[in-house]
């Protein structure tokens, strides 16, 4: 299992609770996860997330692994100028 | 710089990178043969020109274009019936559906064979407008009684019962801040605004547009990201994405205002309407009126402080307004503001609000400026009613690796303590001040990204390195390209020419964005330099018929691994480029890569400045610019980020500003009234570059292009604060706002 | 509207041109003699990327006709080099990396020219005022004012 | 449109005098080529004068100096006799723009142009200069003063073109200057501005004096309230801060995107005190 931070205006969807835990070995099943365990979730999913693994920041690669002491932080989809 | 472990690049001595060669479009760019959007032309070319709504906000009932249409040497007239394409914000944006959303909103576009007639034929387009109430102030489209832009794109983080001008909430932190608070011996709480600004490239958004018969288009555009224009334009042409050729010309600066697109789907349609090239430029009228600003803010922010100078507790709420559509960068600016502290609680709020005006662009470290200048203005207040010194505050409470950032993660490494101490050291900060004079100081957070890239090296016959990149080159990147080629391989400088391809020619790369391409490119230009390589050590192990694993690469030579390899004479790089038919064919190295996982970034900066008390003006004494660049790989040019960053900062804290009349329209669409620095309002721009090198890049390497324009705000806000002798709250300083905050403090 | 005829000389070479009477020098320069190296980037005179010299007065070629071109003599950034022998000043702006996008270095050169021109050892207050009227969006200007300062140092020979 | 250059100032009268539609003077241009861009200004007629004889001479004069109305601010700066006698007005001119502008705009073309923050006005007012105006009725001599009559208005006739300006002989220890304000140091148009113009007898005691200022009303304003403030006295603080209250006095502003009433109401009052140093001092030689 994988402990995941949850940013505060998403807790709505996640009772409250501000890490919630999901079964994942890597970045796709960890964003599937999610969807399917907090529902209320899934629109910002849709609309963009980043995640944070271990302090680095992550967009789209499916396959990067998630360790499982790793952290792992669910943030709005980081743009740039 | 102590590090727990080993860094790939540590103890290794660089040839090329760190030093300071002449780029390689330099000669181009200093004799004016470099061609940017508006220099290209092309045979039969006509020239596309726009008609934006002058109202705010408007129903357009109805578009009558036959007159215009008429008008001998009109040949396409495009509105946004044409575009059948599913719609989306960007589309709106480009030209307007049911409503003109801002002053200055496309609704229509002429092709034409000149800019006379074009100008004429926009004359004659009637467009039908039932004008509605407008709304441009952050705070004001918040109340209930707003007028509303949009019905039906609140989401649901938003609770029920506010403005439908609402769009999103953010919410960060943890902790507990009430009992932060409680713990604090000071409190300051303040309320802050500042004022939208523009990207102010000096080039005008361009672009040349060719669709032939066959569907098949060619596209020449000034643009930070030619692939995303591709990807963007395509579908609202309804086209498939091969059958667009998007070139990109040399960029007149974008700092994020040419993430997206304006233009260019307007010109392909006109193009495709009239069958023949056209061409659109920009006025300054138009960037300014209808092109990407960042947001306008309103924040407020309170922070506790211990008389020791431990922060004790922060919390902000920030309301940004976007423009026209959902999107502005608040929840940027809610995860950066805190960012550089250590907190034990914490807490920020963002609000995305939508008004009557032109739909924000990314502007360098989106949203974040704004979160640092709230930050660093309480803080600063609290060091100077505690009596505590600003950057020992700022030490003690710094960031470091392990602390648990205010948006979640915790840090890897970092460089912020490396910063303050450089700035602490430095003599900038022991100088005497004269009177009516301050010195501010602040940190400043961003997080840089990676992203997709494609890179291909071609190694010719006579061993010089073609090198193709996909990323517009806008602050010199070709050259720390070519730089990092030439250390892999082992060859000079001058034997690798480093060009930005077409996208026919490599995959998909992300926008020239997110302090990306350094990191990104670099990485990718590294992995395919190491694949050529391979490729080559495996060609010099044929000809010595040995194994290619005994074969290395040093000094841009193939060399047996050992004794037992056997004895050859190392094989230069051109050597085996002249050999390469005979080998095996041409040889080249490529690299695709999402290159994720990039390091985020830190600076401090100092300032001093002068306040006429008398006037409110205020002329910027010093300034001195700390930041951590991982590894430099031309140091010119990372200083050049650092220093144009911190003068566009220095620009919004001082004269830069949106100006809305009570008509909804831009009152100061030119450089005349928005009032960018000119070379006279400025010192010289120093600068100190830390290398703490980033662990997801070969040679350490961070971004630094958005970092430099986080902290100025707050730095130039504390100096004229101290100066003044009163706390200033609103973006930008101008002299008026400058000499009542005076007046009324002395009152 | 008839065309008007021009007679010029352009970097040294006598051409000649037809024009609008509306028609400003930089359009002229740009769409009409191909010469792209002015730049529009406001069109009002408050950018100096359009910077060209007409009789050696450094003017923006955006606030001049055309028309008004006959018989001066127009020099424009393609005509700083010689063949191919960098001016000092474009060494300069090469070696201290005094550009990033490059827009509004063929008006800022043609700028610092006429400066250099009139007054050959000027101090950095004096540069900066001069280029006042050239905006750049990205360096901040510290490293073309070094440039500046160095080309000049070099073409005093000290 | 039509463009001509004419080669006399007849010919250039003539022109103007006999255009049907809108007909506009070409001096330097940085103002009218601006508005045509915009499309404030269609002119039918534009009419080039400077390919007249004598519109770029400056000349001396009755112990003053006429200045063409095609003289550039960059050739005005580079005069050292006006310079000399006139160094307030000459600063004036310069202050307009950028340098690329100095190497176009003139005086004539700032008066004519009408703006209430015309830079190069004040300094004039207050320099007493005469504008020299030919029209199809003959030539006449006008205050620059009564040139502008509103934002964008002169009292020009139809066909009437500015010849030149005339800056008067310069009395014996007296001295001028302009300042303005701006909120950069460059580039920008002026907020508030004021000229001061002072005499001084033997004994250092103001004899004379005219102030002027800009952007605070529809027009420049010459201000002889303030002027008077200063006759009789030595220029000292006590005088100087009579004189600051009485500009702030006759400022008649507006809110606008470049400044607010009582930041020009205030800033009049410390830019006239400044002003009037200044000129102290060159008239103290």
């Amino acid at each position: 299992m994988v402990k995941v931070a949850i940013w505060g205006s998403l807790r709505v969807a996640t009772e409250g609770r501000a890490e919630v835990e999901v079964d994942a070995k890597n970045l796709r099943e960890l964003l599937d996860r999610l969807a399917d365990a907090y529902p209320g979730i899934k629109p910002q999913i849709d609309r963009g997330v980043s995640v944070s693994i271990d302090g680095l920041i992550y967009n789209d690669s499916w396959f990067t692994p998630i360790g499982r002491g790793s952290e792992v932080v669910l943030l709005p989809r980081i743009v740039g100028g | 710089m102590a590090l727990d472990d080993k860094h790939e690049a540590d103890g290794r001595v660089f040839k090329v990178v760190g030093t300071r060669p002449v780029r390689p479009d330099g000669i181009d760019k200093v004799t004016g043969r470099a061609r940017f959007g508006a220099d290209m032309s092309m045979p039969g070319m006509l020239v596309g020109w726009v008609l934006r709504s002058p109202h705010a906000h408007a129903q357009i009932r109805s578009i009558d274009t036959s007159k215009a249409e008429a008008l001998p040497g009109v040949k396409a007239v495009v509105t946004r019936k044409d575009f059948t394409a599913e719609s989306d914000d960007v589309l709106d944006n480009c030209m307007a559906g049911a409503k003109a959303l801002y002053d200055g909103h496309a609704v229509a576009a002429v092709a034409a064979v000149s800019a006379k007639v074009a100008k004429q034929a926009l004359k004659l387009i009637a467009v039908d407008y039932e004008v509605l109430p407008h709304v441009t102030d952050v705070d004001e489209a918040m109340k209930l009684d707003a007028p509303v832009l949009h019905k039906d794109k609140t989401d649901e983080t938003v609770p029920a019962g506010m403005s439908k001008n609402v769009i999103q909430r953010f919410e960060y932190g943890h902790g507990d801040v009430e009992a932060g608070f409680a713990e604090a011996d000071e409190i300051v709480s303040r309320s802050f605004k500042t004022a939208a600004t523009h990207q102010g490239y000096i080039e005008p958004h361009a672009c040349v547009a060719s669709m032939g018969p066959d569907g098949q288009a060619d596209l020449w555009v000034c643009t930070q990201g030619h692939y995303m224009v591709r990807n963007v334009c395509a579908p609202m042409l309804g086209m498939d994405i091969g059958k667009l050729r998007v070139t990109a010309s040399e960029i007149g600066g974008g700092f994020g205002g040419k993430t997206t697109v304006f233009l260019e789907p307007v010109a392909l349609m006109l193009s495709r309407k009239s069958g023949r090239p056209v061409k659109m430029v920009m006025t300054r009228e138009d960037v300014l009126r209808a092109t990407g600003p960042t947001a306008s803010t309103s924040i407020d922010v309170k922070i506790g402080m211990k008389k020791d100078g431990t922060i004790t507790a922060g919390w902000a709420e920030m309301r940004y307004q976007g423009g026209a559509y959902p999107g502005s960068p608040v929840q940027f600016g809610a995860m950066a503001a805190f960012a550089p502290y250590n907190l034990k609680h914490v807490k920020t709020i963002g609000w995305d609000v939508v008004t009557n005006r032109p739909k924000q662009a990314a502007y360098r470290a989106p949203g974040a400026p704004m979160g640092a200048y709230v930050v660093e203005s309480v803080i600063d207040e609290l060091c100077g009613n505690l009596g505590l010194d600003r950057l020992s505050v700022r030490l003690k409470n710094a960031s470091t690796e392990g602390a648990k950032a205010s948006y979640g993660p915790r840090f890897g490494k970092i460089g912020l303590t490396a910063t303050l101490e450089a700035a602490k050291a430095h003599p900038h900060y022991s100088a005497p001040l004269g009177p009516s004079q301050g010195r501010g100081i602040s940190c400043g957070f961003w997080f840089n990204f990676g992203g997709d890239t494609s890179v291909s090296l071609s190694v010719n016959n006579d061993g010089t390195i073609s090198l193709s990149e996909g990323n517009p080159d806008i602050g010199g990147s070709r050259a720390s390209m070519t730089m990092m080629a030439a250390e892999e391989l082992g060859i000079p400088y001058d034997s690798v020419r480093t060009i930005i391809a077409d996208t026919s020619a490599l995959g998909q790369n992300e926008v020239t964005d997110g302090s990306r391409v350094t990191f990104a490119v670099g990485l990718a230009t590294i992995k395919a330099a190491r694949d050529a390589i391979t490729k080559m050590c495996s060609r010099a192990a044929k000809v010595w018929g040995i194994d290619e694993d005994a074969v290395i690469w040093e000094d841009g030579h193939a060399k047996p691994a050992g004794p037992n390899a056997g004895k050859f004479p190392p094989m230069s790089l051109a050597e085996i480029a002249a050999q390469a038919s005979n080998t095996g064919g041409p040889i080249a190295g490529h690299h695709e890569v999402n290159a994720e996982g990039a390091g985020v970034s830190f600076a401090t900066h100092m300032c001093d400045a002068e306040v006429d008390p008398e006037t409110g003006a205020v002329k910027i004494l010093r300034y001195t610019v700390f930041q951590d660049a991982g590894k430099a790989v031309h140091p010119a040019y990372v200083e050049g980020q650092f220093q144009g960053g911190a003068v566009q900062g220095i620009g919004w804290a001082l004269n830069e500003e949106y100006i809305y009349g009570k008509d909804g329209r831009l009152q100061n669409p030119g450089f005349l009234d928005y009032r960018v620095p000119v070379a006279s309002d400025l010192p010289m721009i120093d600068t100190v570059i830390i290398e703490v090198p980033n662990p997801g890049h070969p040679y350490g390497v961070r971004g630094v292009g958005e970092t430099s324009i986080v902290p100025p705000l707050a730095a130039v806000a504390n100096a004229v604060s101290a100066a003044a002798g009163v706390r200033l709250t609103e973006l930008p300083m101008s002299p008026p706002r400058v000499l009542k905050a005076i007046d009324t403090a002395r009152a | 509207m008839t065309q008007i005829h021009v007679s010029t000389t352009i970097n040294g070479d006598a051409g000649e041109f037809l024009c609008e009477p509306d028609e400003t020098l930089l359009d002229v320069l740009r769409d009409r003699l191909g010469l792209t190296g002015a730049k529009e980037g406001c069109g009002t005179g408050d950018c100096g990327a359009c910077s060209v010299t007409v009789d050696g007065r450094l003017i923006c070629s955006c606030l001049m006709l055309g028309a008004e071109a006959d018989g001066r003599e127009v020099t424009t950034i393609e005509g700083m080099a010689n063949g191919e022998t960098l001016h000092p000043l474009q060494r300069k702006f090469l070696e201290h990396a005094a550009l990033q996008c490059g827009i509004c270095t063929p008006g800022i050169l043609v700028a610092a020219k006429a400066l250099l021109e009139k007054n050959p050892n000027p101090t950095e207050t004096e540069a900066r005022y001069w280029l006042a009227g050239n905006l750049c969006r990205c360096t901040g200007y510290d490293k073309i004012i070094r440039a500046v300062m160095d080309a000049a140092h070099e073409m005093r020979g000290a | 449109m039509r463009y001509e250059a004419p080669r006399t100032l007849e010919s250039a009268v003539a022109l103007m005098a006999g255009e049907k539609g809108s007909a506009q003077i070409l001096a330097g241009g940085t103002d009218l080529l601006v508005r045509m861009k915009s499309g404030f200004a269609e002119p039918d007629l534009v009419v080039d004068i400077k390919r007249i004889d004598g519109m770029h001479a400056i000349t001396a004069e009755k112990g003053g100096w006429r200045i063409g109305a095609a003289v550039p601010g960059a050739a005005l700066g580079e005069h050292a006799g006006v310079k000399a006698d006139w160094p307030g007005v000459v600063e004036a001119l310069e202050l307009i723009g950028s340098t690329q502008v100095q190497g176009r705009a003139t005086m004539a073309g700032n008066m004519c142009n009408a703006s209430p923050a015309a830079d190069s006005v004040p300094a004039m007012v207050a320099a007493d200069a005469v504008a020299r105006v030919v029209g199809p009725n003959g030539t006449r001599d006008v205050a620059v003063g009564d040139i502008a009559t509103g934002p964008g208005k002169t009292s020009l006739t139809n066909g009437e073109i500015v010849e030149s300006i005339f800056l008067p002989a310069r009395p014996k220890h007296s001295g001028d200057a302009y300042l303005r304000f701006i909120p950069r140091t460059e580039m920008d148009i002026a907020v508030v501005g004021v000229g001061v113009s002072l005499t001084l007898d033997a004994s250092g005691t103001c004899t004379a004096a005219r102030v002027s200022l800009g952007a605070v009303a529809p027009t420049v304003l010459l201000d002889q309230k303030a002027a008077a403030t200063l006759i009789g006295t030595k220029v000292d603080d006590a005088a100087l801060a009579k004189l600051a209250a009485a500009c702030s006095a006759a400022c008649k502003p507006i809110d606008d995107k470049r400044g607010t009433i009582e930041f020009r109401t205030k800033v009049a009052g410390v830019l006239v005190r400044r002003a009037a140093t200044i000129a102290l001092q060159r008239a103290k030689g």
